[in-house]
């Protein structure tokens, strides 16, 4: 079996063919797992109407990595799904909230867990399931409920990706991923729901046969695309950020 | 660290930190209550579990010690514990949906004496910060309640019923503001403690509904 | 291997995986399937599945060299290729059912021309043995069947209706037997190849609803 | 935080507070990942009324390991839950199958990928779900279904274990649990499902600390109980079967 080399040359050339109406995911959850150069080589591609997948719509911290509200500032993005549309302590204030609150931008506010649980569904072929989640509050309100067990559940559905954008620490050419520590999150789900996944990747990109086949993340069979982050200041790399309380 | 009558923010978390229960899986949320991981707990056996997926972690590691690929829920570099493992933001939430959190802190911007609380849209917004909270809220065996006792215009955040847009309903089980540590039990709280320096009066005066002693 | 007319199991195999493009996610069942990954196919890219969560496997190993650790559907203990991954129960049925499978090879007791088949009960028996075929025919992108032309007392397996309960319906793509390769249309099945020293009469003889040549 | 150890010194002692009635969970998929020891225990600890849920009831092959057949020929099992009830093929007999058509004991005949999700959901707090599985057969003849983006779906429901016996090649003290190669299977899904969880292990059990975080397929929270299996003859182990064509 000759394996083909799942492996691209630049960001640019990943994202190439990423076409105006995609529903693009992209992964990380506060710096890891957060496809940067992915993101920006997106934001350089300009593909339109996108609707963008997310834990947040991003830009609460210093500095400012490329992230969905810098897609929203360009005029790429229809929509967006995420569980935050605006920052959670009010004196904060996100760049996307006045895209929303102006009617320039559209947005989906999904709890996290549900979001997360909506794409393994979609990874996993189950078009819809029952969660405890949101029951009794305004996200509920006019949507079906179900008492199983005595308990009221509320029903929700896949949410199947075009695209995946994730950020892994290591590869190998057929495409198996792993992950280190909370570098994890939503990317490995972001990858099963999606129709092409592309994925930056931290370690140099490694033969296939390399990597425990006990150890993988996520099977390569979930990956198309991989590009290998050039150092910095080529690469964009997480750098710390200033302590916070919050 | 606040000019604020009674606890400040790390004695707050300290405080609700003394209810974990030996064995217990501990979730914090953003803000002070993260702050509960960075308190000695003694020999009690805690698991924090961060709903990004990190099973058993330790305080906020000082500027420099950061490994940048390991962050709490609210994104601050921690420490690992022994034992440790990451799941991913399904498993993450399976943990939790399925009922095997013991208590989750958070913080909120009304909490009712009904066990209602609200920390997820503020009044006028359009959109809002759910995060983690609804699906914890839902499904955590218990819900503590880390929050200021009042808006900074004296408004009590102790309230009958939330004004805002609930974040799950009946499912607080402790408060703990700087005033001291309150439990909602209907019509009102019932006043578990109090500060150093607060006394029932004014704890009173600056709550909307009954305190009962 | 066998006194029957034409091909022989491992050579139903063969012809099957000839039947493999460039890139396929190929799934393969109990029996007669799981010789498929035995086969020679060439320089093709093909990426074996297993139910059991093995995800790029080879042929089976001979006595000696066997992982006691690492069985295909059928228990027997295969080889890994290179950038092979393990995943749960869960997660390899959710590659199942996301439709990720190009094709699923199974065995069958019967297979109509709409192209439903019946593989998991037999006549008068309470119970069965679905395994993993109802997921799989439910959701790979094509489904192949290898199976003997008829039973031992010659009733054909090829049929117009099935009358034992199906797995699923109107999902078959090919049939390959001991006779030949082919596929359901409808009314009957067309006979895309037959096997060497089989012609179309004695196919059709031993055949309980037309072929089309 | 001084762990305290899960392990236990005999598989008699870890199975002995197994009630009566119980659902029980059994790990393991054509021998790999199969819990024989802890299944030999619960066959001398003698519980009753049992609900058994596996792939199989066992028993097709030689040499014979213990298996649920063997609780229900002991007089252990009211029902079984299995992809299995019969063997795949017509010459085959399963032990448990004639126990079934006797109506001796009961059995809940389910596909494979659906007994796994309904186990997977049960320990993600996901009450019901809808699979395209077994619609149009036998299986979903009065069961409710429903139609998602024009495709029609079968309702199922989780699947939660009082127990589960799974098999691991390594575990910490603390639980943690990993598997080699195709002895993952059921087990994961078993363990998040169930109230107790019990491992048998094969590789001597580490202190809490010693497992790299990234590489643990099951957390320490879903394992209450580790017992280490000793060298055969005392312990079981896997035996090379027969090679089969089948």
């Amino acid at each position: 079996m000759a394996r083909r080399s799942k492996v691209f040359g630049s960001f640019a050339e990943a994202v190439k063919d990423i076409a105006d109406g995609s529903v693009v995911g992209i992964g990380g959850f506060a710096g890891p797992g957060t496809p940067y150069n992915l993101t920006k080589a997106l934001l350089e591609q300009g593909a339109k109407k996108l609707t963008c997948v997310a834990n947040t719509t991003g830009g609460a911290h210093q500095p400012r990595m490329p992230d969905i509200g810098m897609l929203v500032e360009n005029g790429q993005v229809a929509k967006v799904i995420c569980s935050f549309t605006a920052a959670t302590r009010p004196t904060d204030t996100l760049p996307f909230t006045k895209y929303y609150e102006s009617g320039e931008c559209d947005a989906e506010l999904v709890p996290q867990g549900t979001l997360a649980e909506r794409m393994r569904a979609a990874g996993a072929g189950i078009p819809a399931f029952y969660t405890p989640t949101a029951v009794g509050t305004e996200l509920a309100e006019g949507r079906e409920t179900r008492v199983i067990n005595g308990r009221e559940y509320l029903l929700e559905y896949a949410l199947p990706l075009d695209v995946a954008f994730i950020r892994a620490w290591k590869a190998d050419e057929a495409g198996n991923l792993v992950f280190r520590l909370a570098q994890r999150n939503f990317c490995p789900l972001m990858a099963t729901a999606a129709t092409l996944t592309i994925v930056e990747v931290e370690e140099p990109i490694v033969p296939a046969g390399t990597l425990d086949p006990d150890l993988i993340h996520v099977p390569g069979i979930f990956v198309q695309r991989l590009v290998k982050i050039p150092p910095a200041p080529e690469g964009l790399w997480t750098v710390r950020r200033e302590e916070r309380t919050r | 660290m606040s000019g604020k009558l009674g606890w400040d923010r790390q004695q707050m978390a300290d405080r609700i930190a003394r209810e974990f229960q030996e064995g217990w899986i501990v979730n914090l949320g953003v803000g002070i209550p993260t702050m509960c991981s960075n308190t000695d707990i003694g020999d009690r056996e805690i698991t924090y579990h961060a709903e990004n997926g990190v099973i058993g972690y330790g305080p906020v590691l000082p500027m420099g010690q950061e490994d940048l690929h390991l962050v709490n829920a609210g994104g601050q570099n921690v420490s690992l514990a022994p034992g440790a493992a990451i799941v991913n933001h399904a498993d993450s939430f399976g943990i939790i949906r399925s009922g095997r959190i013991d208590v989750t802190v958070m913080g909120a911007y009304e909490v009712a004496s009904s066990g209602d609380f609200a920390n997820w849209k503020v009044a006028g917004a359009k959109g809002g910060g759910i995060g983690g909270a609804m699906d914890l809220a839902a499904s955590a065996k218990r819900v503590f309640i880390i929050l200021e006792h009042t808006q900074r215009n004296g408004t009590s955040r102790l309230v009958r019923h939330c004004a805002l847009p609930v974040t799950a309903r009946g499912v607080v089980k402790l408060v703990c503001t700087n005033l001291g540590v309150f439990e909602p039990v209907g019509e009102g709280f019932r006043v578990r403690e109090l500060a150093p320096g607060v006394d029932l009066p004014a704890a009173q005066a600056a709550t909307a509904t009954p305190l009962y002693a």
